[in-house]
């Protein structure tokens, strides 16, 4: 071979590499690589077993129970389609509210329910004065977003 | 790839010819003219970098609305935002002067990457400091190992790898060259900071603004951001060029022209 | 041919030596004489391709050697300071690595021949580091006797470590390779005769005490 | 072309199986860190075993990265690195072939013991195969990857921190991702989308590395 | 005596300080083994705290380890070693001489640094101390046993390995103990008894190892 | 007075040299010359008690060395192949760390002249990793200038990588040594004129062929 040719040869081999990287990591995200995971996915026997993990999405509005021993905390947290009780014993931020994101992490119990460790808040990426979301929230009533 | 490797390594400024044809394209890039150009810049950019910022300041913090969601927490928004685009875009022309300097063996693209090393490390750390303060009100805890932080996590210690390299090296013109490969090694990390809250799902927020669709922003916090931003990219430009100027000074010091350079400001 | 035009060279703070220019064509020797410490091994790596000389450049058959990294290695043999010898293969090893490297496998008939010629016929099996200062020099050298005929030869102080048998042998070698057609650059301090019609000398001066 | 990649392989294969430490050193090294940890913890049974992907993927990051710190330097010392690049084949292919030659000597060796150690720390069958096909890409691209770190730090005054300072920031999504795989099995889940990613890391630098490190030679070198 | 006790401890510091790597180098290990463990394990408060103890004497002891494999190395192959053999002063006085000095590289730093990493984990401050009194004693006395290693290995070729093999079964109590202590006091027991068995342990090498080292460097330089 | 007595040494399944028997008085120089291989540096560690022989002893004012280690290392030199100079120092604190373990510890300006002696005053503060060949060989030499004037030293090939001027230097510093008393035993593959009463000559043969 050549020296010219030898270069060409192992350029394409270079991207042909690159090439099938790419093939690999787009089959990857076909599959769920995820930092939570959502009730749906609970329900359908997608997430661990027997092991700590994330659960992600809504705090169904009026869900929320503070038990009698004034630490423990109930509620349930939605995607719309399906939804999972958890329970909570410590402080949770300061953004948790009925009908916001939220993440928590924990085990799920053999009961159904989630029993979390800690309780992170997740929020969307939209900014706007209080006002505003009002008036956006009454023209979406009805169809709420699942935050992704 | 040999050729590649090879032009850097034997052409360069071994040949004096070459740099007389190119002096139309690369005018500015002569260590004698770019320096005075560079200082005359630099009060410019510095006075601009103040000017935009102050306004970003008085649009972010006086004018834009509080958030319906955050409340007035959000507003650390006008520093993290700019800090975390900066940390980013400055990786990315950092690699791009340093791969030039290895390439056609340019001194001043080299120093360049070299100048601008510090400044993207400060605003890595900026973005992440900010970050993990705004983490604690709205998240709930100071920090997480999701896609997006980790990711911003490796762009300070690429950033630090590079400084650390440089310093290591006693020659400078081993230290560009050995700085750019990693540099270039490294820029694959950027695209992954990007896009990782789209291909993970992550507890960092997706993107508010982007090509594609309309901001879901409100317009004025929108403004206080861009302010914001742009008071940033002055700023690194000012303290960018003061920077290669020293570097400028440092290495060729026994030339001529510093030489009148430094006997002309005692 | 292979041509210097104009060569610089700074190390750390120091220029080492400026416009440096010499020409060696097929058949010539090289020498290049200095005090300890005026540049001779830089400038000899410089040549090689190892080394980015701060201003001129290396052309070979008229074209700068970087162009044409790889046709120019396979003409080229360098013998640098270290004798670039694994410490815990044979000889035998040893060349046959290099020779395959510098794109001229030697069969094992070859690599015995060549290190017979150095003297090495009854330590060629044995690791390099139980060889003396002395043999290792040698089987270094023995790459010389595989190479190409017509190729160009750098060698950095040759001569060392030698006995005065291996000695003149060397001078013998360099002599029949210029009288073949090819180039042999060499430095050295110890004076040695080379029976050779056409030898340039280029001196790079006292121990190079300039800014 | 083939014929230079493989003689460089060969030999430096030779060379480790002579000095036979180069191949030892990193499997004991292995072992010794995944069998102090039970010493060192306690024999809590829960607590090794949620440990367990951790610390057998973090020792194979070590071993990997101590072994590597000096896949350059003894060639650089006796002046055979000089003599590579010397030579009539492109340096990146013939630096492929020493970076292979060190994933067979590491890479493989450990991929190979580690289901032995897995079972120290109770692994399901599943898991303990997606620990094996994880090091088996996660360990090749390590060695690519920090063939650049110790080639770019050859004969500096901080050579070894300044590579792992270098390094390890590339590092570290191998050890997510694999960690992760075993993680992800022992949960119920799939291990694949893991392995996938680490496919494409693996894929990725040996694209780059090679490139990335023949550069940093010349460097070194000059 | 003194005086050439002193010229080679304050020639290795100064080696070391120059190099920087040889200080950062023990230390930077040291930090990433300990902050790697978080990130392949995962997040889990009660598990990190429970290995705690574990994983900062196992890096420890590696860090000790993996810098004393190249104590003498340098100067054997630079020839140094056999000038220092040559020297007026007995051989084992200068040996203490550079072991001191490695221990202040290593030990002493690894010590000073581990209550911040003790924090990462959540330890208590009792625990704390117990774990800084136990590595002061223990890092000397790892120090001392591995550098008889280090010498017994000088120039034979599977050095590396052998001298791992040789010196674990010495380094072993050292780390039971010193783990040990950590454990009780978070399990509420005093850590005295641990930390007495450490210093008898230190002491006793102490007596012993330079001697030995000493004797086994004039043997590697037949 | 050094005697060595009927010294003999195998190295690996080699026996380099047997029966080997000289003595050395005071103001005496001693040359070993053999081929290489032949065993000279053997038997140069063998005088230093670096290394053990297989047969014989080394006696000194009639003692053998081992026996009175600490006194015959006050009087001794070893400049071997290696150099034994740290890379990370300059040539000032490497003088400074030989010279305390020697004994006799020398202030900085005996250094300063010690290194002048040897032509390296411009570079006395460069970390010697940063010196030529031959530069680092004049740092490694430079030692004999501090040790006291009456004392032994050996010195394996102590003229290689010198240049011209530097070997000159060398040999006038040794025939001197010798004028003063002083003992030294060396070998050299160059012819190297030493203006000295009384040289003794050592022939270790031929390489080392014999089984
Ligand atoms: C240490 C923690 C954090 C790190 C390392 C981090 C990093 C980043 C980075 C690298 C970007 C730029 C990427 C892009 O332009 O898409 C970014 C953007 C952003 N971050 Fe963070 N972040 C952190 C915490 C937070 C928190 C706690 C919040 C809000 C609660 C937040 C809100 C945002 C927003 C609104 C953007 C702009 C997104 C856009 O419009 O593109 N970040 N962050
Ligand atoms: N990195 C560096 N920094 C400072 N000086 C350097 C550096 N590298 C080399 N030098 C200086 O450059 C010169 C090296 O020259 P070189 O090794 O080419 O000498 P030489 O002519 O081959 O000498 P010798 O005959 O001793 O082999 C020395 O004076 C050395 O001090
Ligand atoms: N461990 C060993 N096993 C086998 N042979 C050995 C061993 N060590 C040394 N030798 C042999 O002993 C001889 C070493 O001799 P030595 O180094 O003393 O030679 P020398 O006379 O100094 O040679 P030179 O002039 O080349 O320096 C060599 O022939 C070498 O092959
Ligand atoms: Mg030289
Ligand atoms: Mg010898």
């Amino acid at each position: 071979m050549k020296p010219r040719h030898k270069r060409f040869a192992l350029i394409g081999a270079g991207l042909a590499t690159l090439a099938v990287a790419a093939g690999l990591v787009l089959a990857a995200f076909q599959k769920n690589l995820v930092f939570f995971f959502t009730p749906t996915q609970i329900a359908n026997k997608e997430a661990p077993q027997g092991r700590s993990f994330r659960i992600g999405g809504l705090v169904e509005g009026g869900s929320v129970k503070r038990q009698q021993d004034g630490v423990t905390v109930r509620f349930i947290v939605t995607d719309t389609a399906k939804s999972v009780p958890v329970e909570f014993r410590g402080s949770l931020p300061d953004l948790f509210r009925e009908g916001r994101g939220v993440v928590a992490q924990g085990k799920l119990g053999a009961d159904g329910t989630f029993r979390a460790d800690e309780v992170l808040a997740k929020h969307d990426e939209k900014y706007m004065p209080p006002e505003a979301k009002a008036a956006v929230d009454q023209a979406q009533k009805a169809a709420k977003t699942v935050i992704q | 790839m040999t050729t590649r490797d090879s032009d850097t390594y034997y052409s360069g400024n071994a040949s004096p010819s070459a740099a007389k044809h190119r002096i139309h394209w690369f005018h500015y890039a002569s260590p004698q003219t770019f320096y005075p150009l560079a200082g005359r810049l630099i009060p410019w950019f510095a006075a601009l970098a103040v000017l935009l910022g102050a306004a970003g300041m008085y649009v972010g913090f006086l004018v834009a609305p509080t958030d319906a969601q955050q409340g007035d927490a959000y507003r650390i928004i006008f520093l993290h935002v700019p800090a975390a685009w900066m940390s980013m875009f400055l990786y990315v022309v950092m690699a791009f002067w340093a791969g030039v300097g290895l390439v056609f063996n340019t001194r001043l693209s080299a120093m360049l990457a070299t100048a601008i090393a510090p400044t993207g490390a400060m605003f890595t750390f900026l973005a992440l400091w900010t970050g993990s303060l705004w983490g604690k009100p709205t998240w709930g805890t100071w920090w997480v190992w999701d896609a997006r932080l980790t990711s911003e996590l490796i762009l300070l210690f690429l950033y630090f790898g590079f400084m650390a390299l440089q310093a290591a090296i006693d020659d400078p013109r081993r230290a560009d060259r050995a700085g750019a490969v990693l540099a270039l090694v490294g820029v694959i990390n950027v695209p992954i900071i990007y896009f990782s809250v789209i291909w993970w799902n992550t507890l960092h927020q997706g993107a508010s603004i982007s090509m594609k669709s309309a901001p879901t922003m409100a317009m004025t916090m929108l403004l206080g951001m861009l302010l914001m931003a742009l008071c940033f990219w002055m700023y690194s430009i000012a303290t960018i060029l003061a920077r290669v100027r020293c570097i400028l000074l440092e290495r060729e010091r026994h030339t001529d022209w510093c030489m009148t350079e430094l006997r002309g400001t005692p | 041919m292979l041509e210097a035009v104009s060569l610089g060279c700074v190390r750390g703070e120091r220029r080492l030596f400026s416009n440096t220019g010499f020409s060696v064509a097929k058949g010539q020797l090289l020498r290049i004489t200095g005090a300890n410490g005026s540049g001779k091994t830089s400038l000899l790596r410089i040549l090689c391709g190892l080394l980015t000389p701060s201003d001129g450049k290396v052309l070979w058959n008229t074209r700068p050697i970087g162009e044409q990294r790889e046709d120019y290695h396979r003409a080229l043999t360098y013998v640098g300071h270290l004798n670039g010898l694994k410490d815990d293969m044979t000889p035998h090893e040893n060349l046959a690595v290099a020779s395959t490297l510098a794109g001229c496998p030697a069969g094992r008939s070859a690599r015995r021949d060549a290190l017979a010629g150095f003297g090495l016929a009854h330590c060629a099996d044995l690791p390099v580091r139980h060889l003396s200062q002395g043999q290792r020099r040698r089987v270094a050298l023995a790459r010389l006797a595989l190479q190409n005929p017509s190729g160009i030869w750098i060698l950095d102080e040759p001569f060392t470590a030698l006995d005065a048998e291996a000695v003149a042998n060397l001078s013998r070698i360099i002599a029949a390779h210029a009288a073949a057609g090819g180039i042999v650059i060499f430095t050295t301090h110890m004076e040695v005769t080379i029976a050779a019609a056409n030898i340039v000398l280029v001196n790079l001066g006292q121990q190079a005490d300039r800014a | 072309m083939i014929r230079a990649f493989v003689c460089v392989a060969r030999r430096d294969l030779a060379l480790a199986l002579r000095r036979k430490s180069d191949v030892a050193n990193t499997l004991v090294f292995f072992v010794i860190v995944t069998s102090l940890f039970p010493l060192g913890v306690g024999p809590e049974r829960s607590l090794l075993h949620a440990m367990a992907p951790g610390i057998l993927w973090v020792a194979a990051l070590l071993a990997s990265m101590l072994s590597l710190a000096r896949i350059f330097e003894p060639d650089f010392a006796d002046g055979t690195l000089e003599q590579l690049a010397l030579g009539v084949e492109p340096l990146s292919v013939l630096v492929i072939g020493k970076i292979g030659a060190h994933w067979l000597l590491t890479g493989l060796p450990l991929t190979l013991i580690s289901p032995i150690l897995a079972l120290q720390f109770d692994l399901q069958p599943l898991a303990i195969l997606a620990l094996c096909g994880g090091l088996l890409a996660g360990t090749a691209a390590l060695s690519l990857i920090g063939a650049v770190g110790a080639a770019l730090t050859l004969g500096l005054r901080g050579g070894g921190v300044l590579a792992a300072l270098l390094v390890l920031p590339l590092y570290i999504p191998v050890l997510i991702f694999g960690a992760g795989a075993v993680g992800a099995v022992e949960s119920g889940l799939g291990a694949q989308p893991h392995l996938l990613l680490l496919g494409a890391f693996f894929l990725t630098s040996l694209a780059s590395a090679p490139w990335a490190t023949a550069t940093a030679i010349r460097i070194a070198l000059d």
